[in-house]
């Protein structure tokens, strides 16, 4: 009799957290099967196909895709993104580190304050934003023109249309992004540790170098992400900042897509990149726990 | 305010420099008289005249904010369950990898793989594929905040509850709930602020009738940007401060994040 | 006795509210010191003050007369254990302990050497490569202990170290920052609310209130001869009647109760102070009244009687001893034991 | 775990089932139009660049026809050419694409062939425009614009140094050096060097194309950037001296600053058209064809020629706004004998990839 029970009760217990996951999982995951799954099996199922005479696609079976992706060319172009996108993230974090530091010494109600003063342009179209440094910085604009004024340059700085106007731009799109998760870092250390640190002998700069900077380190690798991710793959700034002069990896996505109307190849790039950042967040939660510590969960 | 940030007043003040200059510009060229760029001839609001004329980016800017809360609210309710979902009962890499995908999933691979997918289904495109579509990348960003806020909390809220007899249900709705309702706020921000931006989802999986703001600015960009959309920019920028002081007084923001 | 730290006239504020008025205080070397006092007495600053955590207004600070004020925060032969422990969460246990010893850049077998003994000391060895969110509360409180006084500084502050931690733990860790104080030679400063914890472990004590030291003596003193109404109050349990001196007694609530000899005026307004132990169950004595209830603490029990003075009167009795509720009781006590203030 | 593995097994056989739908039949084919369909029960979606046409056309035709028309902006060709050739309903009925994408549209057998017993305005059609290459007999298409390429520049900052030839575009004198730029779409960007070299605009000879590439990625450290929007906005504010440019774009120029000017470079030019097509899948056919119809009325297509400043091989709009315009414009008057002179383009097949992955390099180096 008493096993009986004793089988009962666990099959309720079974059946509880059977139904937990259901309601929790479900939803969620069927809707990322349908909607995403999918169109990721359409666009890996294009990378087997053949690109038709005029677009389109021909269902003939072939793997040339994959081997023209390993173009020492798109390779370059991969490279290049890489270190357009690194340079925009390091350069997030250098400027942006201090920012999330100063907010964290503020009075509460100003933290507030600047956060959002921080988030607000981002509800201004990003284009319009992206336009506007073009009216600021190009050769007749407005800086040139204001320093050509006051006397200090007589022929106008050649500022944009360089991969350093491109590095500005995805800067300026999500420099953001990196202050919030290191603000949400920093913020939660116990102020104590750093006390300790100094009260041990450290130096307030050894202080910060070895109890705030590892202890904000998830924080950072969690904006660098946020910031990296979105830069690889625009397409826009690359363009309008760019002048066309400068192709990273979302150009060649879409060129191939859009120009070459050639979408297995084309599907091709956009599977290597997703698996590209894939590993990038394996990588980032590696890190991210070794550095907590066994935290639960 | 803190006036002990000394040097770090520098970085501060930077960046917020950095980030306005060119909301500045936008400003300031939504009042010029003529529609070159670059010279200014005389204040005007004659743009914000045009503005109220030119239907369709009204129409455009109507349909964006329709597909941003509604693809909001949904990406926030799936969002949330699958972080909780994962985060007290399931814990598995693979599904949490799954869950991020869409966030970082190149959006024209993403826009061409959703087109294909409503044309096979011969489902016809109008703003709700749109919404659809929106849903899925802003749930997996509602997701990552939630799941990181979950991570922090102590599991034991949802066993206790458990263990008092609550149902599962009422265990989310009582404990889990208000314990991350600041990162589901936080998530929900995100999204809106991401769909309302966004543009090539958007274009591929849109109507032919219903365009959203994006889509109409990127198709008029041709000559540059008009001055009515400056205009629009600058409205739309002074409302949304406005909500956000509103709701900043009542609603603690910072411990959301 | 030469004195090792001396505290002269410190005052310090936050804006208008006053944290430390005027202070000043003389501690010994080796001494086991306890600053004592009700939360927001000022004992927390002084000690981060001393620490170099808060800075001061006013006032000097002398440690075996070098002055200390003006050495920054990290180069005061000073150590503080935080009430949060404050334990290095990206560190392991023995990378806690070693980070001080590694800012002296020692050599590393020294370091090593030095870790892993004081590890020994609070037998926390088998821990050293846990990381702290791995310890319970006790092995926290030792990893912090263990921490500071690895560098032999020669002042050792401790912001109640043992609040977090329950009573039986509590009692141990009592006896181990008594017996490592006396081992290691260090000079021992301890910031506490607990009286019992002060009165158990520290050979001396400042009794602090708003930002003032009220009175420093021994334990024994201090329980004995408090110096003020404040002093009797906070110190353990007591019996305290306000009344009007009128020849050798006090006239309390129409009762006169007799009192020491005292140069205080008739009519002057007098405090008469009587612990409940001194007070016992007689036959007939000073006083009588109905008892109200009894509370057992273990080894006594604290009787509380009415006698129509408008308070109860605190009687410590052994349990066997103790009357039923509701019995009339007569209460006398030693003169001599009683003690008479001023008011 | 194991529910979503069921859940993805799933995903993928469905997936192979929906994939082998997507694949419409090939070949075009025209099914009967009935020629008094009432026009008022059916409803038009057109795909245009925007700013392209009178803001009031839909108002207009539905007024005459009672026809509900919706007009959607696409702004490029490829994008508007992604959506149709994604399989299904488009759900667009007339779309405005060039007219080598109008050829890879009929060879995936997606567009109508118009019944020109519906368009009799098509009459207006200037004979030489009659047989362009991309689609001789204009058996699927009809031009709606056309012109040339060639080089707007301003000839008060050029004095002395006008360009006559492509080769002053790809390599200008050391003071024009980072104020020329190139049209950034493939075909135009190739142009200028497949000309100077002497090339056919749609060469698929690889040869030929490596020497283009490498002339263009010399012509690179010249250019201030490539542009195919805003570049007449350049030589306004004179950021640019010298643009590659569409005949017609460059008159929005000159309409703002007299000294812009536009030759068509010695070495020839391509003859470029804008077409106007009606997708198969349309469910509106006879109102498509009444539209495109309209849009060949004197009046409708004069517009674009006084509204827009580009050619309309439209005789009788041409006849009636050209004279107005041709002073201020030189360029409308290039004749259709002129401009067929020029090389049409037509879609490269196979050879796409090649020049895409040239421009690539190009923009890339």
């Amino acid at each position: 009799m008493a096993q009986v029970l004793v089988r009962a009760e666990r099959d309720a217990v079974k059946r509880r957290a059977l139904l937990a996951r259901t309601i929790f999982l479900l939803p969620g995951l069927s809707y990322i099967t349908i909607f995403m799954l999918i169109p990721l099996g359409f666009i890996f199922f294009y990378t087997f196909l053949t690109r038709g005479t005029y677009g389109g696609v021909e269902y003939i079976f072939t793997l040339e895709n994959y081997t023209r992706a390993l173009d020492s060319l798109y390779i370059q172009i991969l490279i290049e993104s890489i270190l357009i996108a690194a340079s925009a993230t390091l350069l997030a974090l250098l400027i942006g580190f201090p920012a999330a530091y100063a907010i964290t010494k503020l009075s509460s109600n100003w933290q507030n304050i600047f956060l959002l003063l921080i988030v607000l342009p981002f509800w201004t179209n990003f284009l319009i934003r992206t336009y506007a440094w073009i009216v600021l910085l190009n050769t007749q604009g407005f800086l040139n023109k204001g320093l050509i004024n006051i006397g200090v340059i007589d022929q106008p700085l050649e500022l944009l249309y360089k991969p350093g106007a491109v590095i500005l731009g995805l800067l300026y799109a999500y420099l953001p992004l990196m202050i919030l998760p290191i603000y949400s870092a920093l913020v939660r250390i116990d102020p104590a540790m750093r006390e300790a640190a100094i009260n041990l002998g450290a130096s307030p700069a050894q202080a910060f170098r070895q109890v705030t900077l590892p202890l904000a380190l998830p924080g950072v690798l969690v904006g660098s992400i946020f910031v990296f991710v979105p830069s690889v793959g625009n397409f826009i700034v690359p363009e309008l900042l760019g002048g066309g002069k400068t192709v990273m990896v979302g150009n060649l996505i879409r060129d191939q897509f859009l120009k070459a109307r050639d979408w297995p190849f084309g599907s091709v790039l956009a599977i290597c990149m997703v698996v590209m950042l894939l590993l990038l967040f394996f990588i980032q939660a590696r890190v991210n726990k070794s550095v907590l510590g066994e935290k639960n969960g | 305010m803190g006036s002990k940030l000394g040097w770090l007043k520098l970085p501060l003040y930077g960046v917020l420099l950095f980030l306005y200059l060119p909301i500045a510009v936008l400003i300031f060229m939504s009042f010029n008289q003529s529609d070159a760029p670059f010279t200014w001839s005389g204040f005007s609001t004659r743009w914000y005249g045009e503005l109220l004329a030119s239907p369709e980016i009204l129409i455009g800017f109507k349909n964006t904010l329709l597909v941003a809360i509604v693809a909001t609210l949904l990406a926030v309710i799936l969002g949330t369950l699958l972080a909780v979902g994962l985060a007290r009962y399931q814990r598995s890499a693979a599904l949490e990898a799954i869950a991020l995908t869409p966030a970082i999933f190149p959006d024209l691979a993403l826009a061409i793989g959703l087109l294909t997918l409503f044309t096979n289904l011969n489902y016809a495109l109008g703003l709700d594929s749109v919404i659809i579509s929106h849903a899925l990348f802003c749930a997996a960003f509602v997701t990552a905040i939630v799941r990181g806020r979950l991570h922090q909390l102590d599991s034991s809220l949802e066993q206790a509850a458990a263990d008092l007899g609550d149902t599962t249900v009422g265990t989310f709705f009582r404990i889990t709930l208000p314990s991350i309702k600041p990162a589901v706020i936080a998530g929900a921000l995100l999204s809106f602020t991401l769909s309302l931006d966004e543009f090539v989802i958007a274009f591929f999986t849109n109507g032919p009738s219903t365009p959203t703001l994006p889509i109409v600015i990127y198709s008029m960009v041709r000559f540059g940007v008009s001055p009515e959309i400056n205009a629009l920019a600058t409205l739309v920028l002074l409302t949304s401060a406005l909500i956000i002081i509103i709701a900043q007084r009542n609603l603690k923001v910072k411990d959301q994040i | 006795m030469s004195s090792f730290l001396s505290i002269q006239n410190l005052s310090k504020s936050y804006g208008h509210q006053v944290a430390i008025k005027n202070l000043s205080l003389e501690i010994a070397e080796n001494e086991f010191f306890a600053l004592l006092g009700p939360s927001g007495c000022g004992k927390t600053t002084l000690l981060r003050a001393l620490a170099g955590l808060e800075s001061v207004d006013s006032g000097q600070i002398k440690l075996a007369n070098q002055d200390l004020l003006p050495l920054p925060a990290n180069k005061r032969p000073v150590n503080l254990m935080f009430q949060s422990y404050a334990l290095f969460s990206h560190l392991s246990v023995y990378e806690n302990v070693a980070y001080g010893l590694r800012r002296e850049r020692l050599p590393k077998d020294e370091i090593a050497q030095r870790t892993d003994q004081v590890l020994k000391t609070v037998a926390l060895l088998a821990q050293k490569d846990r990381s702290p969110s791995q310890l319970s509360g006790g092995q926290k409180q030792r990893v912090a202990l263990a921490r500071a006084i690895v560098k032999r500084p020669k002042i050792l502050l401790l912001d109640e170290p043992l609040s977090a931690l329950d009573k039986k733990v509590r009692a141990e860790m009592q006896l181990e920052l008594k017996r490592l104080q006396a081992e290691a030679g260090i000079t021992f400063i301890l910031v506490t609310h607990d009286q019992e914890e002060a009165m158990s472990i520290a050979d001396r004590i400042a009794l602090m209130d708003q930002g003032e030291v009220i009175q420093v003596a021994t334990p024994v003193e201090l329980y004995r001869a408090p110096k003020s109404k404040f002093v009797a109050d906070f110190i353990g349990e007591n019996n305290i009647f306000a009344g009007r001196v009128s020849g050798n007694s006090l006239l309390v609530a129409d009762h006169l109760l007799p009192i020491p000899t005292t140069h205080l005026p008739k009519d002057a307004n007098a405090l008469l102070v009587v612990r409940p132990e001194q007070i016992s169950l007689v036959t007939n004595g000073l006083l009588s009244g109905k008892l109200i209830s009894s509370n057992f603490y273990g080894g006594s029990t604290l009787l509380f009687i009415d006698c129509g003075l408008g308070q109860l009167v605190k009687v410590a009795s052994s349990l066997d001893q103790a009357p039923k509720v509701g019995a009339i009781c007569n209460l006398s006590w030693n003169l001599n034991d009683a003690l008479l203030l001023a008011n | 775990m194991r529910m979503v593995r069921k859940a993805t097994v799933g995903s993928v056989a469905a997936l192979l089932l929906i994939g082998l739908s997507a694949c419409g039949g090939a070949g075009s084919g025209s099914s009967a139009l009935d020629p008094n369909a009432d026009l008022s029960q059916q409803k038009l979606t057109v795909s245009i660049w925007a700013a392209y046409y009178p803001e009031d056309i839909a108002a207009k035709f539905e007024e005459k026809f009672g026809t509900k028309v919706t007009i959607t902006n696409h702004a490029t060709n490829e994008e508007v050419m992604a959506k149709l050739t994604a399989g299904g309903d488009s759900g667009i009925d007339v779309a405005f694409v060039s007219g080598q994408f109008a050829q890879a549209l009929a060879a995936q057998g997606l567009l109508e062939n118009l019944d020109k017993s519906l368009i009799p305005n098509s009459s207006n059609l200037i004979k030489e425009a009659e047989q362009l290459s991309y689609d001789p007999g204009a058996k699927y298409s009809l031009p709606y614009a056309w012109g040339t390429t060639g080089i707007c520049y301003r000839s008060d900052l050029m004095k002395g140094d006008e360009p006559t030839s492509w080769n002053d575009l790809l390599t200008p004198k050391a003071k024009y050096k980072g104020k020329v730029t190139m049209l950034a779409t493939e075909r135009w960007l190739m142009l200028p060097a497949q000309k100077a070299l002497g090339y056919s605009a749609n060469t698929q000879d690889e040869a030929e194309m490596a020497k283009v590439k490498d002339l263009l990625i010399k012509a690179k450290a010249n250019l201030l950037a490539y542009d195919d929007t805003t570049f007449y906005e350049r030589l306004v504010s004179g950021e640019a001296v010298m643009v590659e440019s569409w005949d017609g774009w460059c008159n929005y120029g000159t309409a703002k600053n007299k000294n812009i000017k536009f030759v068509v470079p010695s070495e020839g030019s391509d003859l470029w058209a804008d077409t106007m097509v009606v997708l198969k899948t349309s469910k509106n056919k006879e109102a498509a064809h009444a539209f495109l119809n309209y849009i060949y009325d004197a009046d409708v297509h004069s517009w674009v020629v006084d509204n827009i400043l580009y050619k309309v091989p439209n005789t009788a709009a041409m006849a009636k706004s050209l004279p107005a315009l041709v002073g201020d414009f030189p360029n409308m008057g290039i004749s259709p004998n002129e401009l067929l002179q020029q090389e049409g383009l037509v879609d490269l097949g196979k050879a796409s990839s090649l020049y895409t992955r040239i421009a690539t390099e190009v923009t890339a180096k």
